[in-house]
């Protein structure tokens, strides 16, 4: 096997607590298979994420970022994700001045009953994440 | 600062000595990742003192345990590594509690839904995130801070939202228990679609026989305001202590004036369909739904209306006020019942049945109303193109249910076999030489007598039952009905004429179930079906993710009227649980500005979708309000002098969080080797 | 007449269904045998052709029975089970991808075959003729298409891709015509 | 010759140029009276038929499929056909590459043997969608009001042709499948009634190999619309596609023939293609829409007489 096929991304993600976490839950409760790269930060609110957090995901050696949240008009606190929809765009372009392909950062709309579109974005994005390979701030592995 | 329970003291400055106890749950988690390693693990991780491992963590042993631990004094953090906190965090942030420990000096790892049922086949891969999610929540709950919890009183009344068999119940069990009631209905009447039906399975009572004595117990019951012709357009405030703001339409008639004698309706000369009825029977624009409707009030209809004046002039009280606008009512609750029903699936979408071009192709609904004594043609059932009384008739079932292409719903609306073969009878009955047809993929009789039922509409009635979903109706020359199917047993092509078709169709969300949901703020909740989703399918069947907030009936998905009283009886007593108590526990996740640090820029203000911010003028700082705040944390995220704190989604929490997340070089190239 | 005969399911095996999932016909597999497809096939209407019965030879993996069966080309395709199925089962597709397997296991009809020999000898499946080619004259157009027909190159380009795909192999034409015996349907 | 931008490559596909060469004299014509530049898409070969050859290998279909869209792309512009089973395979063709990279790369591969290459840069039209959609039915009827000094007034069975609107997804008809109507709204420009008869929308009969395998089969479903379209009384049978066409005029004749004790009369109705209708309707001559008959040719089409029709207009036949 070659190194790549060895690689195995770390995906961090963040996710509300309403529709995203809960969608996770019930990807879970419903048994959808996806690799073991996921793992999940929870927040009340996709409001409450600040690009800080992604930002120390990839000092840290996070391979990719994935942020998710309520639909927009869906937001639990009415509003509060619409907040963070301004803040990606910004956050890709200033990590990319670092180096850091803006692929890395990956966001979504997951709500509560979406466990199946987590699930397939969860494997794409596993696999997008092999092909860009791993992070490079920390080297890699 | 805090005063636990059991003489040991624990203010939440001391070193943190963290606990890790590590779930089985069965062979959920244990049969894929390796438990007592992972104890192992845990045990290496900064801060903690001890690991152990359980069957089931959530049982009275299991959390006997953590008490156990705490009581001894061993621990003074919690973590425990099971499913998900949305499901089990306040039992062991309960148990917490009673060992003596705060309960937010607990932090639960998700190795369940996210770990072990994702990956099940793959376990170096879950044991990779088992791990790291522990890691994950050592590194919070080192960082975690005892909170208080406030209480606030809640206030003994309930709004109940929709006044069909749903809302009637619920309102009557609250009213009948002593809470007030506000029972606020978006049509003329109360009574719901129940009112419409005939007779119900299987029992054959008369639906209004039962319905309508409900129907005026609401309007009389002195605990229920019944507010008709009104919705909820605004809701604000939390459990215990919701304001909603209702919009009253106006009737344009004085009603106080009225003395309801019918003059007006005579004399109006605009005619339009009547909703009543499903469109296949006229009303004036001036009008009554249906004779017990319940307030008997007359409404005029300001779409149809053409303001002639006739009515007005006619009227001897001079009750007629075509200027009359919306009224507003502000009530303040304690708990909230949604009941809004359902919507009849509209059977255009299917177009191979040609409903809306075939004349005698009608909707089971309106069957109910041909077959009722108060219905359009009083009882007789006649078909539509002349009249005429049918010879023969053909029901299609799973119209719009069952169906996976877009165009229906996917689910099954539970209630269409049974009242299929209950129109069928009804019809029989009455007409025994006539050939009745029923057309099915699966016959349902799952309820209580169902099974009884359809053996006896066979046995008793004659009912044919033909298994084979209609592929296509024509229509005829004479308006007859051309049906094509597969009569599926015999495997033969089946091509009739009849005189008339009656579609099945099933029950999906109301078209404003989106409105509903965000005013009701439990958005963030619907299953994938489209209707609201409980708090839990199987333990919490009637809450939902927004405290205070129930529903019952078919806005929760397709049920019968016997599923639906029991729901709604099951509402009220959840709600009466929760007011009787007369005060309830808010979550302390609020959010907090530490006043040095505030540069008093107002970037915050703008932010807070509560109004919960704001400019203290002579200080220069912004001040949050932590009643008003839900705890969503945008504003933490947004300060630009990092002044602002949220309780239990810090930064100084969440971050080590992120820094856990993954492994050291060292730990990852380990992993590379497994 | 016969008293005694037996139809008996003796095996049961996920074969048939197997090669419709790999090729992503997952939906097959939800079939409920409601009957909407046969219901509405206007070929059904004419012969003993159900493809109800069809999806569920496939389910349960009667592989021979299936690909063998001339019924299998009884369907015009004119997708009215496809648009009608409930379960969004792709039926037409499914029945074209059964097809795809019998060729391959060697069942196909005459006239098919020699469809495919015009298809590979000219790049049309209907060629054109002297007669039609007057046809042309009179309706004031090339006597030969500006198709395959009148680009000899074109035409080879065609041989050469039925060749590339082994069509030419699958069919017996070309190269291998002849060489091989097609079990008529 | 001039053109109001818009261009196409013609597709003839087999039937058409091989077998019912008017429908393409018509529809040159028709749409050279709109300024519509058609180009000739040269070496294209079979489309490859949707129900026989994608039903005997899927992949050399789609091989053969992009090879006759690469000749579009090529030139630069989308396609026009007349042909719905041409239209069946070449849009689903098109589609399958566009969005399948595995396949894309299969096909690609087997053309790079030719030189060829497949980009997905051309779209797949059908003479009807672009009528409908791009002329549409508001153009039309301004060029046809003032066409002839009597209108058509006509009445006339159309039939869709299934491929045309199914299966739905990437149709340009707005869902409209079971119940369709556009069809319907372009033939009435002509000034005619399009009627409504039984089982309007149900399929000819000629597809899926049927009539090449089964011609029996395949002709009773003919039997069938031809006994639904004479009860109706209609005139003619306007047809979108050359397969449907053969179907109904040739089909007519072997219907006549061998289901003679099944039919209660022989069955002579004229059927048209839908550009020789919009043609005639434009004021168009029946002679340079190909229906003047050569008297030379035997065993060519038209073999069901048009001249009934030309006759009911006062045309010179």
């Amino acid at each position: 096997m070659s190194s790549q096929e060895l690689y195995e991304p770390y995906i961090l993600g963040i996710f509300c607590n309403w529709c995203s976490y809960a969608g996770a839950d019930g990807a879970g409760t419903s048994r959808m298979q996806r690799p073991a790269n996921l793992r999940i930060v929870r927040v009340m609110c996709g409001g409450r994420i600040d690009p800080q957090f992604v930002l120390n995901a990839f000092m840290n050696g996070a391979d990719g970022v994935m942020i998710s949240h309520c639909h927009p008009g869906d937001c639990h606190y009415i509003e509060g994700n619409l907040k963070t929809v301004r803040k990606i765009p910004l956050l890709k372009r200033y990590i990319a001045q670092f180096g850091i392909n803006p692929k890395r950062l990956k966001y979504i709309f997951v709500s509560a009953s979406e466990g199946v579109v987590l699930t397939e974005i969860a494997r794409e994005y596993s696999q997008e994440l092999k092909e860009i390979g791993p992070n490079p701030i920390t080297g890699g592995n | 600062m805090v005063k636990p329970k059991n003489g040991i003291k624990i203010t939440g400055r001391e070193p943190p000595k963290i606990g890790v106890y590590i779930c089985w749950c069965g062979i959920n988690i244990g049969g894929v990742v390796d438990v007592p390693k992972l104890c192992d693990y845990s045990r290496s991780l900064p801060n903690v003192v001890l690991a152990s491992e359980y069957k089931f963590m959530c049982s009275d042993i299991g959390q006997g345990m953590i008490m156990e631990d705490i009581r001894a004094g061993k621990v003074n953090r919690v973590v425990v590594a099971s499913c998900s906190p949305r499901m089990h965090e306040e039992t062991f942030r309960r148990a917490c509690e009673e060992g003596g420990l705060n309960k937010y000096l607990f932090e639960q790892a998700n190795i369940r839904e996210h770990c072990t049922w994702v990956t099940m086949n793959d376990i170096p891969g879950a044991t990779r995130i088992a791990k790291d999610h522990i890691r994950m929540a050592v590194a919070k709950a080192g960082q975690l801070k005892p909170l208080e919890v406030t209480t606030v009183k809640v206030e003994p009344a309930t709004l109940v939202v929709g006044a069909g068999i749903a809302g009637i119940n619920a309102a009557l069990d609250l009213a009948n228990s002593g809470y007030k009631v506000y029972l606020v209905e978006k049509s003329p009447t109360v009574g719901g679609h129940m009112a419409q039906l005939d007779k119900t399975f299987p029992t054959m009572d008369c639906s209004s026989c039962i319905t309508t004595p409900k129907m005026s117990e609401v309007a009389r019951n002195p605990n229920i305001e019944l507010m008709t012709y009104s919705e909820v357009v605004a809701l604000d405030g939390y459990v215990g202590n919701f304001k909603a703001r209702i919009e009253k339409y106006p009737h344009y008639i004085d009603q106080e004036a009225c003395t309801g004698c019918g003059h007006c309706v005579d004399i109006c000369p605009i005619e339009c369909a009547n909703e009543f009825e499903l469109g296949m029977k006229p009303r004036k624009a001036i009008y009554i739904s249906f004779p017990q409707a319940v307030p008997g009030e007359y409404t005029i209809d300001m779409n149809h209306c053409i303001r002639c004046g006739i009515c007005k002039e006619a009227c001897p009280t001079d009750a007629v006020h075509y200027n009359d606008i919306s009224e507003y009512v502000d009530i303040k609750i304690g708990t909230i019942i949604i009941a809004t029903g359902f919507d009849p699936y509209d059977a255009k979408r299917l177009e191979q049945y040609g409903f809306g071009r075939h004349k005698n192709v009608i909707n089971a609904l309106q069957m109910e109303r041909l077959l009722s004594s108060y219905g359009p043609t009083e009882g007789k059932v006649k078909r539509p193109s002349d009249l005429k009384e049918p010879e023969s008739i053909v029901w299609v079932q799973c119209v719009g249910s069952r169906d996976f292409t877009g165009r229906g719903k996917k689910y099954c609306s539970r209630v269409c076999c049974m009242y299929a073969t209950k129109q069928a009878r009804s019809y029989k009955e009455k007409h025994p030489n006539t050939q009745i047809l029923i057309f099915y993929i699966d016959l349902r009789a799952f309820g209580k007598g169902y099974e009884e039922f359809y053996y006896d509409a066979a046995k008793n009635y004659g009912i044919k039952f033909i298994r084979g979903r209609v592929s296509e109706i024509l229509e005829a020359e004479n308006d007859n009905l051309i049906i094509r199917a597969e009569e599926t047993m015999l495997q033969r092509p089946l091509e009739l004429e009849v005189d008339m078709v009656v579609l099945s169709i099933g029950l999906e969300p109301r078209e404003d179930i989106d409105d509903i949901a965000r005013i009701f703020n439990v958005t963030a909740t619907k299953t994938e079906d489209g209707f609201l989703m409980e708090a839990h399918p199987k333990l919490r069947p009637v809450d939902t993710l927004t405290d205070g907030v129930f529903v019952a009936g078919n806005v929760v998905g397709p049920k019968d009227i016997p599923d639906t009283v029991a729901q709604a009886k099951a509402a009220a007593s959840s709600a009466a649980t929760l007011m009787s108590r007369g005060e309830v526990e808010i979550i302390p996740y609020y959010a907090m500005v530490i006043d040095h640090k505030c540069a008093g820029c107002k970037s915050c203000i703008g932010l807070c979708p509560f109004n919960a911010i704001t400019f203290n003028e002579i200080e220069s700082i912004a001040e949050i309000n932590d009643i008003l705040c839900k705890g969503c944390g945008t504003c933490v995220a947004a300060c630009p002098s990092k002044a602002i704190i949220q309780n239990h989604f810090d930064d100084v929490q969440i971050l080590p969080m992120i820094e856990a997340a993954i492994p050291k070089k060292s730990q990852k190239e380990e992993v590379k080797v497994e | 007449m016969e008293i005694i005969k037996t139809n008996k399911i003796t095996k049961i095996s996920d074969d048939l269904s197997n090669l419709l999932r790999d090729a992503g016909y997952l939906e097959l597999s939800a079939c409920i045998q409601c009957g909407t497809c046969s219901g509405g096939c206007p070929s059904g209407r004419r012969t003993a052709y159900r493809t109800r019965s069809l999806m569920k030879k496939v389910q349960l993996g009667l592989k021979e029975e299936v690909l063998s069966d001339k019924e299998l080309w009884f369907c015009s395709t004119c997708y009215t089970c496809y648009e009608r199925c409930p379960r969004g089962v792709p039926v037409t597709d499914v029945i074209i991808y059964l097809r795809n397997l019998a060729v391959q296991e060697g069942y196909m009809q005459a006239p098919h075959l020699a469809l495919c020999k015009m298809f590979y000898d000219t790049g049309h499946g209907v060629p054109i003729n002297d007669n039609f080619s007057q046809l042309r004259k009179h309706h004031k157009l090339s006597d030969l298409p500006p198709t395959t027909h009148q680009f000899p190159k074109a035409a080879k380009e065609i041989q050469t891709l039925l060749k590339s795909t082994e069509f030419d192999k699958l069919t017996g034409v070309g190269d291998y015509e002849k060489k091989e015996d097609k079990k008529g349907g | 010759m001039a053109s109001n931008g818009l261009k196409f490559a013609l597709f003839l596909g087999c039937v058409i140029p091989n077998r019912y060469p008017f429908i393409e004299r018509a529809t040159k014509a028709v749409f050279g009276k709109f300024k519509i530049e058609l180009i000739e898409m040269e070496g294209a070969s079979c489309c490859p038929a949707p129900g026989v050859f994608r039903g005997f290998d899927i992949d050399t279909w789609l091989v053969v499929g992009a090879r006759n869209i690469t000749i579009a792309e090529e030139l630069g512009v989308d396609i026009a056909l007349m042909c719905n089973g041409c239209y069946g395979s070449l849009l689903e063709v098109n589609h399958t590459l566009k969005h399948d990279k595995e396949k894309k790369k299969m096909v690609n591969e087997h053309l790079a043997k030719i030189g060829r290459e497949f980009k997905g840069t051309a779209k797949i039209r059908h003479v009807i969608d672009i009528m409908y959609h791009d002329i549409g039915p508001e153009k039309i009827r301004n060029r046809t009001k003032y066409g002839r000094k009597v209108p058509l007034n006509l009445n006339l069975a159309v039939h869709y042709g299934c491929h045309l609107v199914k299966p739905r997804d990437i149709r340009p008809w707005d869902n409209q499948v079971e119940n369709p109507t556009f069809f319907d709204e372009l033939v009435e420009i002509s000034g005619c009634k399009s009627l409504n008869y039984k089982d309007k929308f149900m399929c000819c009969g000629a597809g899926g190999g049927v009539r090449g395998a089964f011609k029996e089969l395949s002709l009773d479903y003919t039997r069938e619309k031809l006994e639904n379209i004479t009860a109706a009384q209609a005139d003619a049978i306007i047809t979108g596609c050359p397969f449907c066409h053969l179907q109904f005029d040739l089909g007519q004749v072997e219907v006549n023939n061998i289901f003679k004790d099944k039919i209660s009369a022989p069955f002579s109705i004229p059927v048209l293609y839908f550009t020789q209708l919009i043609g005639l309707a434009m004021g168009m001559k029946a002679e340079e829409l190909g229906m003047i008959r050569s008297p030379d040719l035997k065993g060519v089409p038209p073999f069901t007489p048009v001249k009934p029709i030309l006759t009911k207009i006062g045309e010179s036949a």
